[in-house]
């Protein structure tokens, strides 16, 4: 088969190897933005291209330029700010660099679809996710809206949304950040494009599901030749997906070439250095055991006793309540000083809701104490003193950042409320605070837009950090951020813990990561807390079915261990919605030796 | 009343209002605009001659008076229907004048009966009806006074004493004004609110030949301007409410639509009170020199000429009219020195209260400018008209008051309906219409004594008590009158009849009953 | 290791406390509101200069401003702008008119504005039965008869600008706190006020830092739109007898006493017309670039 | 949801009476006197007396305003004055009339003014913007007296496209509803572009786009329905507005609305009148006002109705 009937052939009998003719071609790219101080450039001369059926991973630090990079081919290069300054995008003979909006209309979608990489904010807040799914569909297919409709309930499940039928009906923020990016990469795969550009697609999804999704994408290859840029900080996914791999630093290209080649032999510093930070399964224990607290001390930093988290969902004419999501059902925890409790668990299982409970942000049953004074009943001033030693980092960096303000006041914010400093001391110390994670001082001038996903979050964390208080609550606090900078966060994270005590919720899929930093780790599913115990106990005894489906679906950092398939669920996906009066059955913990709590039941 | 042998029978015509018409019960209608809409649906014992005001019989056909001046005795016109079929007889008369009279009415024609027998017992709701007015047979009427009263001809004329069949008026109760029925020419046909009133033709009238014109329509609702527009693309016949100053000057200007334009005189006099009770108006020198300071010709000429300058209470077309009075000259020095032998050659400040729709507190301002080159400084006060009505009755309220818009327009063509409410001691009351506050024994006694003057032989002399009365009043000086207002109506092309019944003194804006169309086939 | 930054990391240089660029430098840089500021100007000059600048007064009827039949005069040589009803001087009387019409337009306007947003800002984030009490009390406010109040207050006071502009900061204020109250209820459920919320930051904070920043666009409009609205509104007030009385002019009852004459004399209806118009316009050429100036993705723009 | 609709109408009855007790006090402390009104210029101060006596108006206010409340709860809003006919019906023959051009009015309103409003977002900066600008403040500057007039005189008088003035078919309704419109459009205009621009920078319509829309479809769909909550704001203030403030453009165009009704009432101190028409209206605004936050949640999900 000659390689230009392939290319037309978009059948399920394409091929999923590379083929030679490119079907995008980047040729000296360069993007600048224009800020308070003139023209900056923050891609430089990028050139690159994209073979039909081929999947090309972008790595990189945060911040140089990659999703840049893919809003240019987009051609949605933030207005008025950003805009190509020279270089060529070819596409289907043409050059998108100069197409006009109209002619882009039809392009874009259709051709070249693309998963944004903060869900929150790029899905539409008034608009219930069905709508804007079927409207992506409708536009480039000329099927009936009931024929639409069941094709965005299938795509939902195809990424594993529990109850897709009736999540067609819910908004945004109704849904869990995992489910929201599921929904953005339902709406991009719906459309079968020619190529399919993902922005950090799984960073808010837990490694099962992760899995799933990356072989939806794989199929979606498979069957259409699907060409794919990938832009994954995540090396376990470089290596598990990428037929080529470039990497990407300060708006220049360091290297590219074949996956393995670049695994194996990388010939520049940076590449190296990248490697080297990938966190692996297994090196957490390097940190030894001796540093695990004793169990229960009396003295814990935040205590949560049967915490119960419930939404109503309404249906029928009146509005009335027909269905409650049973979210965070029952969980009980301690965290103690200078701990680190992870919270693993599938997407939407309830972490972030357990999360905000504790930042007073929900309401909800049950007590939650920090610093052993319970919420209830405390007053306006007590609280305000209790949040004070409670900071919440939050899932999403760039709704949680007030977008009128410049990163240097909010990070400072923190301290000008609770009256530390004076306004010199407040700036040194936000200028130190973005050094240790990695921004520059002279971007405190920034607005949050102007940044990238990954410095976002940075600035999110340096907030949170600037109080120095007794707990943060880190909700997928690293997940945009490369493994270098990741890796320098961490160990920021932890010498903090140990200069001040501080104790951590750690929210996070990466397993590789929990493993690194964990003290202690609690598996959730489905609101209750399955299994939870030391970092030890919970990874080197996994007892509970789904900690250990957990556990071997974290993809390996190194391409020669690709796996061929993931195992595709076709079970029921299991939902925390249920009608009104049919409450889910608490489960009850045993301990099976030295505090390691399993559900009774799985023992 | 004789036939206009011109007139043909027939057609329609469309009249603009801007406000609701209000009611239409005889009993209650008070204001400029259905009082002669009421006039066309009913009738009294008298009327005048159309476009004059010259008292003739209507229900009456003809009438007695005793010598002493205290019975009237009034023969009805036989065969007079209510437009609900029935035959009016002599008890529907005095049922109509009782009605009024009685409290439960709350008819603000009430006083004007005063002086039939039995009137304070009735007033006060403690007696049936007036003991004065006695039915001798259907068709004779017989009413007893308490003193001679000249003006009695006139009140049996205003719509107050209009005659009202008693069924329909329980039948429809406080309603009776939304369905009137009457003798008149005309009779309700249709009463949309808010929209417009349609009168029908009465086709059993009693006068002959009479109405003219099949249907009238008045629309509400208007504004004059937009009334102006709809009269030139021929839409309507007359605009109510007359030509809006602001276009005065076009029409005027233009040929073909002055035509169509009547003028004719006004019993209507504009003048500023002066509050007596207030220092330094109560001071006849101040008031006599603001009288001199007031330039009324130029107030003519900011209301474009619509009005003649005056020097006396009385307009001249009101017989009575002292036409050799020349009255104040205008003249600064002289009132300035009046000033200063009053004490006041500093000048002062008081306040000149004004009614706020146009044109009245340009005129204010006239006057102000007038008024300020003597010393004078007065703050406009430019209110809505019941805030100033109200500040005129207070004693000590209001020191000046500029009477446009709510200016005398008499009731009826009598020189007494000048005195009594505005100048005697009578309207010199909390929430009396004397916003002067003036008040001279003296005159009420001469006022008196020209009112018993019944004898229509003697109405000379009688008119020539009242001119001396009003000059009289002219001396001491409450009022300066500054203008008598022209009436200006405008007509349709096809509207026919005489020009004065345009400008009827009795009938606003035109005397319905007698004009016709020229277009009808 | 104490710092964990490693050498490739740009350090920092120690306090970049390079200077913002100031508000009002960037808003002269801008032509349009260049413009708005210099029609503010030249209205605020021209109301106080008023007696230097013409040779008629306010109120004085000139004996050749009125034809014979008591028409006023079109513009001319002498009387630049025409003359009104009363043989007086437009130019003169529209000087002067400033005078009333800037201060209702501005301190009338701006204190409901304030009012406005206060109330109806404190609803929308508070909620609860302070909200339902506030905003039930602008309902209230709405509905009520505000013509009525203006003629009581006419009678039970003295007729004075001050109280004209209460009644209309009383009237108007009511509208804002609507609008207001439903933007701030949205902006009070985005996520970055939640996260202001577990800072520990006080309600005052988030209002005035963080929920009042995204209002200044909704303020900016109803404050322009409001000048002439009010401007307009104090005409009607003066008309009841509440404001300014004859002979005092103001741009509004310029307008108010002449419109009906627009057709015979529309220089009466024009010239003030226009510059309320103007007024109204700078202002609001001024808000815009200051939305531009105060909204972070408008930066490079050129 | 039930539970707040009968809590806000709770409130909203509250809001009633309080309303009534304001106005009736209001009206009461008035110094024009109605009964001096009724009573005309010529009645003697004996028949003032009788017929102040007859209206239960020499009461003290306790007792006169308990047995306005007792009638109102009966469905009587009395008597006018001047009129002599019931308040109910005076105020139900003209409620149709007023309905008509509020709701023309808002449609005129939203349609020029959202697409103004629309356009200049879309165009920020260009020369469209500007003269937009400039239409809109023309359009809240122009005395509607003015425009009304001239309204009349280009399309009724001139190309008699229009019946000048009246009241009855949709063609009567057209210019009307625009002289009322251009104004409440001006406002619009400028609030939709001012909320529109805020939308248009988000990154969800940078999603809309990647999808391939057009251009319409992301204004329409996704931006407008995010821009649009000031604008129900504005609906439910406009409802209030137009329920009493459209007197002259009633007049001029011969409306048979509520406006003039209350505008005669005021002048003549007719209070039942004054006092029925501000009932109604404050119902209808508060009503409005309970709509414009009822349709908010629907509007953006993420607000509550509490
Ligand atoms: N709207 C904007 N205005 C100005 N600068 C911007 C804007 N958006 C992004 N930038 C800058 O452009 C650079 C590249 O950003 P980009 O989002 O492409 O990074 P990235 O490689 O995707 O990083 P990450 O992995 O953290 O998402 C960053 O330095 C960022 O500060
Ligand atoms: N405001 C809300 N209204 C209704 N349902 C909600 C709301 N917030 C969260 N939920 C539901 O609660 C469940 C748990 O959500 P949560 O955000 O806690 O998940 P999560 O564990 O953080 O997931 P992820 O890893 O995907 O972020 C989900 O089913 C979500 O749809
Ligand atoms: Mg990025
Ligand atoms: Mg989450």
């Amino acid at each position: 088969m000659n390689p230009g009937a392939a290319a037309n052939a978009a059948g399920p009998s394409a091929v999923a190897s590379a083929t030679a003719a490119p079907v995008l071609d980047v040729s000296g790219l360069t993007i600048t933005v224009r800020g308070e101080e003139g023209e900056r450039e923050v891609v430089s001369d990028l050139s690159f291209t994209l073979a039909r059926g081929e999947t090309l991973c972008i790595a990189g630090e945060s911040g140089s330029g990659k999703s840049m990079t893919s809003l240019a081919v987009m051609r949605l290069l933030p207005k008025p700010a950003a805009r190509i300054a020279s270089g060529a995008i070819g596409f289907a003979g043409k050059d998108l660099a100069g197409l006009d909006e109209r002619a882009m209309q039809a392009i874009r979608g259709n051709r070249i679809a693309m998963i944004f990489q903060e869900p929150m904010t790029s899905l539409n807040p008034v608009l219930s996710i069905g709508r804007q799914l079927i409207e992506a569909i409708e536009t480039h297919t000329d099927l009936s809206r009931r024929e639409a409709r069941q094709h965005a309930v299938e795509a939902l499940k195809a990424v594993r949304i529990p109850e897709a039928e009736s999540r067609l009906g819910q908004y945004p923020h109704e849904l869990s950040g995992g489910m929201r990016q599921r929904v953005m990469i339902a709406m991009a795969l719906a459309l079968q494009p020619d190529v399919l550009i993902a922005d950090e697609p799984t960073t808010a999804l837990d490694v099962t599901v992760q899995g799933e999704v990356l072989e939806l994408l794989r199929d979606l290859q498979r069957r259409h030749g699907t060409s794919i840029i990938l832009i994954t900080h995540d090396m376990g996914v470089v290596a598990e997906m990428a037929d080529r791999v470039i990497v990407m630093r300060n708006g220049r290209m360091v290297e590219q070439g074949k996956v393995g080649d670049i695994f194996e032999a990388p010939t520049q510093a940076y590449t190296r250095e990248l490697l080297a930070a990938v966190p692996r399964m297994g090196t957490g224990a390097a940190r030894g055991e001796a540093e695990a607290p004793a169990p229960a001390a009396p003295d814990a930093v935040a205590s949560v006793r049967d915490l119960t988290v419930r939404f109503d969902r309404h249906g029928g004419f009146l509005g009335r309540v027909t269905h409650r999501v049973h979210a965070v059902e029952g969980v009980s925890f301690d965290i103690r000083p200078n701990e680190t409790l992870a919270l693993v668990g599938e997407s939407g299982c309830g972490k972030s809701t357990t999360a905000k409970a504790i930042a007073g942000l929900v309401p909800f049953t049950g007590s939650i104490a920090v610093n052993g004074r319970d919420f209830a009943g405390l007053s306006r001033e007590a609280l305000k003193a209790v949040k004070r030693d409670v900071q919440m980092i939050f899932q999403d960096p760039y709704a949680s950042l007030d977008p009128r303000m410049r990163v240097g006041d909010l990070v400072a914010e923190p301290m000008l409320i609770h009256g530390i400093g004076s306004a010199a001391e407040r700036r040194e110390r936000v200028a130190a605070l973005f050094e240790r994670v990695g921004l520059r001082a002279d971007q405190m001038e920034l607005y949050p837009h102007e940044f990238s996903g990954g410095q976002r979050q940075r600035v999110c964390i340096a907030r949170a950090l600037a109080l120095r208080p007794k707990l943060i609550i880190a909700d997928e606090s690293v997940s945009a951020l490369d493994v270098s900078v990741q890796a320098r966060v961490l160990e920021l994270l932890k010498e903090l813990q140990q200069e001040f005590g501080i104790a951590y919720l750690f929210i996070s899929h990466d397993m590789a990561v929990v493993e690194n930093i964990s003290d202690r780790v609690a598996v959730m599913y489905l609101g209750q807390i399955v299994e939870m115990g030391t970092r030890a106990q919970v990874f080197g005894d996994p007892r509970h079915p789904y900690t250990r489906r957990l556990i071997e679906a974290v993809p390996i950092p190194d391409p020669a261990r690709r796996r061929g398939n993931f195992a595709r669920l076709v079970s029921e996906i299991p939902s925390v919605t249920r009608p009104l009066g049919n409450e889910p059955q608490r489960l009850r913990l045993a301990d099976v030796g030295d505090g390691h709590l399993v559900v009774a039941e799985a023992v | 009343q004789e036939l206009d042998p011109n007139a043909k029978p027939g057609g329609d015509i469309v009249i603009t209002y801007k406000d609701d018409v209000a009611t239409l019960d005889p009993a209650i209608g008070y204001d400029w605009q259905n009082w002669s809409m009421i006039k066309s649906l009913f009738d009294g014992l008298m009327d005048y001659k159309p476009g004059t005001t010259e008292l003739v019989p209507d229900l009456a056909e003809s009438y007695e008076i005793s010598p002493d001046g205290k019975t009237f005795t009034f023969k009805l016109r036989p065969g007079v229907k209510f437009h609900n079929g029935r035959e009016m007889t002599a008890e529907d008369v005095k049922y109509s004048i009782d009605r009024v009279v009685n409290p439960v009415t709350q008819s603000p024609g009430q006083g004007f009966f005063a002086s039939i027998k039995g009137y304070e017992e009735a007033a006060a709701g403690k007696a049936d009806g007036l003991s004065g007015i006695t039915v001798v047979d259907p068709s004779t009427i017989k009413f007893e006074l308490t003193r001679p009263d000249a003006t009695f001809l006139h009140v049996m004329a205003i719509n107050f004493s209009h005659v009202v069949p008693k069924e329909e008026v329980e039948k429809y109760g406080a309603d009776f004004g939304k369905h009137p029925v009457g003798t008149g020419a005309f009779k309700l046909g249709e009463w949309t609110l808010g929209q417009r009133v349609v009168f029908e033709k009465n086709p059993d009238y009693w006068h002959k030949g009479l109405p003219y014109l099949d249907k009238i329509t008045f629309e509400i609702g208007q504004e004059p301007i937009v009334a102006l527009l709809r009269l030139q693309k021929g839409e309507i016949d007359v605009p109510g409410d007359g030509i809006p100053p602001a276009k005065f000057q076009e029409v005027m200007n233009d040929p073909a639509q002055k035509a169509r334009v009547v003028e004719g005189g006004q019993l209507h006099t504009g003048y500023v009170t002066m509050n007596v009770n207030v220092p330094p108006f109560d001071n006849v020198k101040v008031r006599q020199a603001v009288n001199m300071a007031i330039n009324k010709e130029r107030i003519v000429q900011l209301i474009n000429n619509r009005a003649v300058p005056a020097n006396q209470p009385l307009p001249p077309s009101m017989p009575g009219y002292a036409k050799d009075y020349k009255g104040y000259p205008h003249d600064p020095a002289k009132a300035k020195e009046l000033l200063a032998e009053a004490g006041q050659g500093d000048g002062f400040t008081t306040d000149l209260y004004v009614m706020n729709t146009d044109p009245n507190p340009r005129i204010a301002q006239g006057i102000q400018q007038d008024l300020a080159a003597i010393g004078i400084k007065a703050n406009i006060q430019a209110l809505a008209q019941a805030n100033v009505i109200a500040a005129g009755g207070e004693k000590e309220g209001a020191p000046m008051i500029w009477s446009g818009g709510m200016a005398w327009i008499a009731d009826f063509p009598d020189p007494s309906n000048f005195y009594g409410p505005i100048l005697g001691c009578g309207g010199a009351v909390p929430g009396g219409w004397n916003w002067s506050w003036y008040c001279n024994e003296d005159l009420d006694k001469k006022a008196a004594e020209a009112d018993s003057i019944v004898d229509p032989a003697k109405a000379e002399e009688r008119n020539k008590m009242w001119s001396d009365i009003y000059v009289k009043i002219m001396e001491d000086a409450p009022w300066a009158p500054v203008f008598n207002e022209q009436r200006f109506t405008m007509k349709s092309a096809r509207m026919g009849g005489a020009d004065n019944l345009y400008v009827d003194p009795v009938h606003i804006p035109i005397n319905y009953d007698h004009v016709y169309v020229n277009d009808v086939q | 290791m104490a710092n964990p930054v490693t050498p490739d990391f740009p350090a920092a240089s120690a306090s970049p406390a390079r200077p913002r660029p100031g508000i009002w430098r960037r808003l002269v840089r801008r032509p349009l509101a260049l413009i708005g500021l210099v029609i503010i100007a030249v209205t605020l000059l021209g109301a106080a200069f008023a007696p230097w600048l013409t040779a008629f007064g306010p109120d004085e009827q000139m004996f050749d401003g009125l034809t014979l039949s008591g028409e006023p005069l079109p513009p001319n040589t002498t009387f630049w702008l025409g003359t009104d009803l009363l043989g007086r001087d437009l130019l003169t009387r529209i000087l002067y008119g400033a005078r009333t019409s800037l201060f209702i337009g501005i301190i009338a306007n701006g204190t409901a504005l304030l009012i406005g947003t206060l109330v109806g800002v404190t609803a929308g984030y508070f909620r609860g039965w302070i909200g339902s009490a506030l905003m039930r009390f602008t309902d209230l406010m709405m509905a009520f008869p505000a013509l009525l109040l203006a003629i009581c207050l006419a009678a039970v006071f003295q007729p004075s600008l001050w109280i004209v502009a209460m009644v209309i900061a009383l009237v108007n204020w009511v509208q804002t706190a609507r609008v207001m109250f439903t933007q701030t209820s949205s902006l009070t459920e985005r996520e970055f006020i939640a996260a202001e919320k577990t800072l520990g930051a006080s309600s005052a904070r988030i209002l005035l830092r963080h929920i009042l920043p995204h209002l200044i666009p909704t303020i900016i409009v109803w404050g322009t739109l409001g000048i002439s609205t009010t401007v307009l509104l104090e005409a009607t007030l003066s008309y009841l007898g509440i404001g300014v009385q004859p002979p005092t002019p103001s741009w509004g009852n310029i307008i108010f006493e002449n419109q009906t004459y627009f057709q015979a004399a529309p220089w009466l209806v024009f010239f003030p017309g226009v510059a309320i118009l103007a007024l109204a316009l700078a202002f609001n050429l001024v808000g815009d670039a200051l939305r531009d100036i105060l909204d972070p993705t408008q930066r490079g723009r050129s | 949801m039930i539970a707040y609709l009968a809590r806000r109408i709770i409130q909203s009855i509250l809001i009633l009476i309080g309303i009534s007790a304001i106005t009736f006090a209001l009206l009461y402390l008035l110094p024009a006197d109605p009964v001096r009104q009724i009573a005309g210029r010529s009645a003697t101060p004996a028949t003032v007396e009788s017929i102040r006596r007859q209206l239960g108006l020499d009461q003290p206010f306790l007792v006169q305003y308990g047995r306005y409340l007792w009638n109102l709860v009966q469905g009587d809003l009395g008597r006018s004055y001047i009129q002599r006919s019931e308040v109910s019906q005076l105020i139900v023959a003209r409620l149709p009339a007023t309905l008509l051009l509020m709701i023309g009015a808002i449609v005129c309103e939203l349609l020029i003014g959202l697409t103004m409003g629309l356009v200049a977002a879309v165009r920020r900066g260009s020369r469209t913007d500007d003269s937009l600008m400039v239409a809109s403040f023309i359009g809240v500057s122009a005395p509607q007296f003015v425009v009304g007039l001239l309204l009349l005189y280009v399309f009724a008088v001139r190309l008699s496209w229009f019946p000048i003035g009246g009241y009855g078919t949709f063609s009567h309704l057209v210019l009307p509803s625009l002289t009322v419109g251009i104004m409440g459009a001006g406002w619009y205009a400028r609030m939709m572009r001012s909320s529109m621009i805020d939308v248009l920078y988000q990154d969800y319509i940078r999603t809309a786009r990647a999808k391939g829309l057009d251009r319409l479809t992301i204004l329409i769909r996704h931006a407008l329905p995010n821009a649009i909550l000031p604008i129900v704001a504005m609906v439910g203030i406009d409802i209030g507005i137009l329920m009493g403030g459209i007197v002259v453009v009633e007049s001029l165009f011969g409306w048979p609305g509520i406006g003039q009704l209350v505008w005669q009432a005021i002048q003549r101190v007719d209070i039942p009148i004054i006092m029925g028409v501000t009932l109604v209206s404050a119902f209808a605004i508060v009503l409005g006002n309970l709509l414009a936050d009822i349709v908010a949640p629907f509007i953006d999900p993420r607000i509550k109705l509490r």
